[in-house]
């Protein structure tokens, strides 16, 4: 019994963070946030060669073969740097091709995901328990109709749906209609995307389809947790500092019991979350039978732990939380969209609900 | 207890109606940001001061309408105002918080040069008191004012300056005696923001906007007549004024609106063709959140009668900002979680063009956490309240314990 | 316009206070909490002089003819001093005898309530939304059944039972078996009560008998909220007291912001749930169309707020706040048991929910 | 990551399994309350310290098992007796408090002569820490201890001293050194409950229980020697001691086993024939506890861990103690909620019997509360997280501060 990361995860870790250190500093961040389209492909790039976009692609494909604790890791340190590109989409297109393609569809698509070369954005007809609007029909290989506010879909190649019975389909990005709209995040955009009647590649070798399409979304669910975890625990670790340098009243801030016993606060309800994380992402691969629950518990849980991190440690910068300068604001808000994506808290819980059998009387 | 209204009032209260009926076409829209008022706005302004529905207890030779105090009156005014959506009046830190605090403090003088056209829009004010040094500790305010030849001369730097970009005159908190106490040395001046040597920069905030400004003072002049009270006396003069910035913010009447248009968005949010409404959790929040806002909407008309009759609130006062911020956070925060997905594409449109509905519950999602460190932090408010609310000892004073703390 | 109590209730409030802070000191309240059925006839018989046993039975029954503002000031008061006395049962009875009763059966009962002569227990078979059984059955003038955890009958002279349909029927107490069960809160217990087939008067003068009971059972919640309104301000006040006094790390606690703050959140919730009693009460006289929503969440608002101020004005007083010594506990237990009888929050909010249409689809 | 157990854990697993197959019938209830334990609890104990099932890792030479050092050895075992649900033996501070001290800080001869008896559950200990005056401020301990020829002579108070009522010795915490600062005039000795001049009375709590005692010292002989470290040392001793309290309390295993029982509970509580499962509010809180304690129990597998590599867990075990009480409050507030005003009847049995469901769930509920407050409160636990688990800086000190403060 070992609950902790490996030896190689951990160099992974560092490894990505001090890429992303270097490479994603705030004045980088406000550049990228500036058009808007979630997508830097430097980054991508280099982050290519850390072996970041086909740590789950098996190495039969050319990827690592690696699981999602592994993604995990790499999410949390993603978002602890608040790097603009769609990793959750790679996740799941990934895990889509292991479970639901042909070894052909496989061996067409797998590599140059792994490659870097291809980049998804998975959209759900349904399932996924988001606000908004989506009504998609797959007619033969033709795929025809609508969805709204699509993550990771700033600059994709290519487009992964999955319609309501779990039937997934892909197609090339530049055959459907896409609309970026500027996100409350300013440098990850959602898109609304029209498909008119466009050629499409079914993925259904997967027996149950439902199930293999609920594990996609589940594992999709865990990366943004494991997202906001990175974000929350980077808006703790600056409050802290903050709380040591800034002095009012004649004594540094953090003395007060005012301000510590936020921080306090801050700590005891997002170190027990890491845990849940790294459970969480271990349980997709080696628990199925606690998968689902505790995806939905550590998307839910971060929702909302990430909300008061984010609000309590901007409180504890005071004036200047509330700016620009610091930046702080596109944690903030990162962890804001992280919430939204996927199915929220509330929706989350009334899956696990569904799940467990408690069904409400009305 | 009786929440019906008196004679007096009903008669009021028919008056501003066949007002609005007569007048409301002139009135320019509700809300519409913070911006220099047009040329509509000020007609419009200048019809209701007319009238007594703005500056109504204001004495004539200050520019008022002269009325007796009676709360009561300017709440049957806002809710017929409120109630037909016809715009009030303005409302900036001028007429909120200069004026109040010119009748409280100031010479007959400064009243009868300022409050007119201060009430009248004619003249706008903005707030010289948070330093990037000092927030939270607004008495520590380092911005240094020396009187020469019957001048002050200004050296610093403000932040926090909300409608620096467009006002005409600042209220200033400033330092003049330094060998004074922190509390003891402060002064408070009128200054224009014509001034030579005085400059405006925007602040962009986490909203996206830029809803603040930093003022830099180099060599300013101030006419030396153009200080309140007197030297030493600024601490006192900014409580006077920060007295009534807290009563601004934390309202009732925001709350109950809010959960209104709350209610109005979980019945039309769907997802898979369920009414939020109608889901468990979104449920819960919102009725629990009904309960506060009653409970609050009950307190506000308790403050309304206390304030009727002379009472002093105390505690009852103290807590409004803090609770209510945080209400309203919660408030916005269920409307942001309601819109989910579809409701994170955010364009604010600035302070001149109307913002979408998500946008706008977005921004108040933000703003609320502003509002939380503006104004005198939770943790100040927390303070307030302990202290002078429940009188619980202060702090101990620590000599240089920043270096303690430090260490 | 007036949001406030008038003289007149502000001397029946004082009065009453002085006159309880006289007769129920701590070693008095230890001494009825022994024998625990709630019942104090010295206190009942010198608050029969102050008036308190009419207060809402009008004047030509001999009452004072009072609204339910002056019952809920009463309630905090008697809520403040931990009055171990059947104030909401004379409440709720007097109320249905008003609505429910014909004038023989009015001039047979509100006089004898006025004098303090009948002490009523209410019970609830169903409505109230009380966890526990119960079912009773009225047969012509023959009342048959049972019912579980009713309040105010720990020395009853009158039983008044409501059926689901909203019918009320009185019985004299000794006809039924009542079985006593110390509560949680040692000062009032809860009732079994037995009824083999016993003789009853029927209550069926009322129009709609339905939203009488309801009103008689809101009457009972506000009540509640207002006794544990008192509760909750009598352990904030000796919490603050003591934070005046107690002493550590050479300082005095409440010098503390640790302290401070727990102390300022506490009167940052409660006192705005004074003003929402204060309304909820006036509604149920002089405001219909808000009586049933003042009054639902008058009693979960104050159900949630108490356990809070409970909690952390124990909190508070440290290791002493845990003992016996000083009493804490008969203030915290009453508003435990405030909170669960009658319909708890949570019942309070779905009946809320339901008024308004908010209705859940499963 | 891997949640899988070794063969060698998978050994003993197979081996605990035939001990309790084998020797199961023997065992005592599980629970049952602090009290002296019985005959068979005696004997039930001292098979389990021969099987190594209890002081697995202490050192043959001072009456334990000698096994090497394995928290995950601990965890199998406590994990297959929990299952099994037969006991795995007495819980009580001599056991969970002074033995881990004594063999961090103690002498070999203090260990030869306690480990053994204490674990084997003949010699009972009580903790003499805390004082009327000093709850929180335990340095600030007053009951004082002078030397006079070979004996410490103690005169003072102790309070919330458990088990008092039947122990047979006590770790007590008392004042040697008046003249030094607090922290250094503090000693740690060991004495019998036997020794004249010793009172015990019992303390009366919310719950209506007397779980605790209060101590009573008039010039009370103890050998010179019966000191742990030395004179001075008993601030350094009491945190050795007091670390593995906290980590007695918020734990894991209790978390979980009361939620499996909160769900049973809201399954089959009904009201008006509606399963309390079914009602939105009451479903909404158990799932958002349950994901909370989902999160605990992932985090207690990570300490277990970090225990088992020899890594320092910091903040993340200063957490526990805080995070764990506020969660096992709210998991018992909800039952006691779901229980309802069928749950208020209150019949608590003293130690020695069971007491029923609700009775266990109301006493949870209150004595939560107490666990709030004793070994180290939330905010004394929130300035250790604050000041050695974030690293900020302390309160500065104050001089006369009680002065300050009060006036």
């Amino acid at each position: 019994m070992e609950f902790a990361l490996s030896q190689e995860q951990r160099l992974f870790d560092d490894s990505l963070r001090g890429y992303l250190a270097d490479r994603l500093p705030m004045e980088r961040l406000r550049a990228l946030a500036e058009p808007g389209d979630g997508f830097d492909a430097a980054l991508w790039q280099g982050l290519n060669e850390l072996g970041l976009h086909g740590l789950l692609v098996p190495e039969r494909f050319g990827g690592a073969g690696l699981g999602m604790l592994d993604a995990a890791v790499a999410a949390e340190a993603l978002g602890n740097a608040a790097a603009p590109l769609p990793f959750a989409g790679t996740v799941m297109a990934t895990l889509a091709f292991m479970s639901g393609a042909t070894e052909a569809q496989q061996d067409n698509y797998l590599p140059s995901i792994a490659a870097g070369e291809s980049r998804f954005a998975v959209g759900f007809a349904g399932l996924a328990g988001q606000t908004g609007t989506a009504s998609v029909t797959l007619d033969g290989d033709r795929l025809s109709g609508h969805l709204t506010a699509v993550m990771d879909a700033g600059a994709p190649t290519h487009l992964l749906v999955f319609l309501r019975d779990g039937t997934a389909a892909v197609t090339e990005a530049s055959a459907a209609t896409l609309t970026l709209r500027r996100s409350v995040d300013r440098t990850r955009p959602l898109t609304d995307i029209v498909f008119g009647n466009v050629r499409a590649e079914r993925l259904d070798a997967a027996n149950d389809k439902l199930a293999a399409a609920r594990r996609v979304l589940d594992a999709g669910r865990v990366v943004l947790a494991a997202d906001t975890l990175g974000a929350a625990q980077r808006m703790l670790d600056g409050a802290v500092a903050y709380a040591k340098e800034r002095v009012q009243f004649g004594r540094v801030i953090g003395s007060f019991q005012g301000v510590k016993y936020m921080l306090a606060d801050c700590v005891t309800m997002l170190e027990p979350c890491r845990a849940l994380v790294w459970y969480a992402a271990h349980a997709q691969d080696a628990m199925p039978g606690e998968a689902r629950l505790t995806a939905l518990h550590a998307k839910a849980q971060l929702g909302d732990v990430g909300r008061d991190v984010a609000r309590i440690t901007t409180e504890a910068h005071g004036g200047m939380g509330f700016t620009d300068l610091l930046g702080l604001h596109y944690w903030f808000k990162r962890i804001s969209f992280n919430r939204q994506v996927l199915g929220g808290p509330e929706r989350c819980r009334e899956e696990a609900a569904e799940l467990q059998g408690w069904t409400l009387q009305a | 207890m009786d929440l019906s209204l008196s004679d007096k009032h009903r008669e009021l209260q028919s008056q501003v109606r066949s007002f609005i009926r007569q007048h409301g076409g002139e009135s320019p829209k509700v809300g519409g940001g913070r911006k220099r008022p047009d040329r509509k706005t000020l007609d419009w302004q200048r019809l209701l001061v007319e009238h007594g529905y703005v500056g109504r207890t204001i004495p004539r030779d200050y520019g008022g309408f002269g009325a007796p105090p009676d709360v009561m009156e300017s709440a049957v005014i806002a809710a017929e105002f409120a109630h037909a959506n016809i715009y009030a009046g303005l409302t900036n830190q001028g007429i909120s918080m200069l004026v109040p605090t010119l009748l409280e403090v100031g010479t007959d003088e400064q009243r009868r040069q300022w409050i007119g056209p201060t009430i009248r829009g004619e003249v706008i004010w903005c707030q010289g008191y948070s330093e990037p040094g000092s927030g939270s500790d607004l008495a520590n305010a380092q911005t240094k004012a020396t009187l020469q030849d019957g001048n002050w001369i200004v050296n610093g730097q403000k932040i926090w300056t909300s409608s620096a970009h467009y006002a005409d005159w600042m209220f200033l908190l400033c330092r003049t005696e330094p060998d004074k106490p922190k509390h003891e040395g402060l002064s408070y001046l009128l200054l224009s923001m014509q001034s030579p040597g005085l400059e405006v920069r925007p602040l962009k905030t986490m909203t996206g906007r830029s809803e603040f400004n930093e003022t830099f003072f180099t060599d300013v002049k101030v006419p030396a007549e153009q200080i309140v009270v007197g030297r030493g006396k600024g601490w006192y003069v900014a409580n006077v004024t920060l007295k009534h910035e807290r009563l601004m913010i934390g309202d009732a009447g925001k709350m109950t609106h809010r959960l209104e248009q709350l209610i109005h968005l979980l019945r039309n949010t769907e997802i898979d063709g369920r009414s939020l409404i109608g889901v468990a959790e979104f449920r819960d929040r919102l009725l629990k959140l009904q309960g506060e806002v009653l409970a609050w909407k009950a307190h506000n008309l308790r403050l309304l009668t206390e304030a009727a009759q002379g009472v002093d609130s105390g505690v009852r006062r103290m807590i409004v900002k803090y609770g209510g911020t945080m209400l309203g956070f919660r408030l916005a925060s269920l409307a942001v979680d309601a819109l989910g997905a579809a409701g994170l594409p955010y364009e604010p449109q600035g302070e001149d063009a109307e913002d979408d509905d998500a946008t706008t519950w977005n921004i108040d999602y933000i703003y609320d956490v502003g509002l939380m460190i503006g104004g005198g932090s939770n943790n100040i408010q927390k303070n307030i309240i302990g202290e002078r609310g429940l009188d619980l000892p202060r702090e101990p004073k620590v000599q240089n314990a920043a270096a303690i703390g430090r260490g």
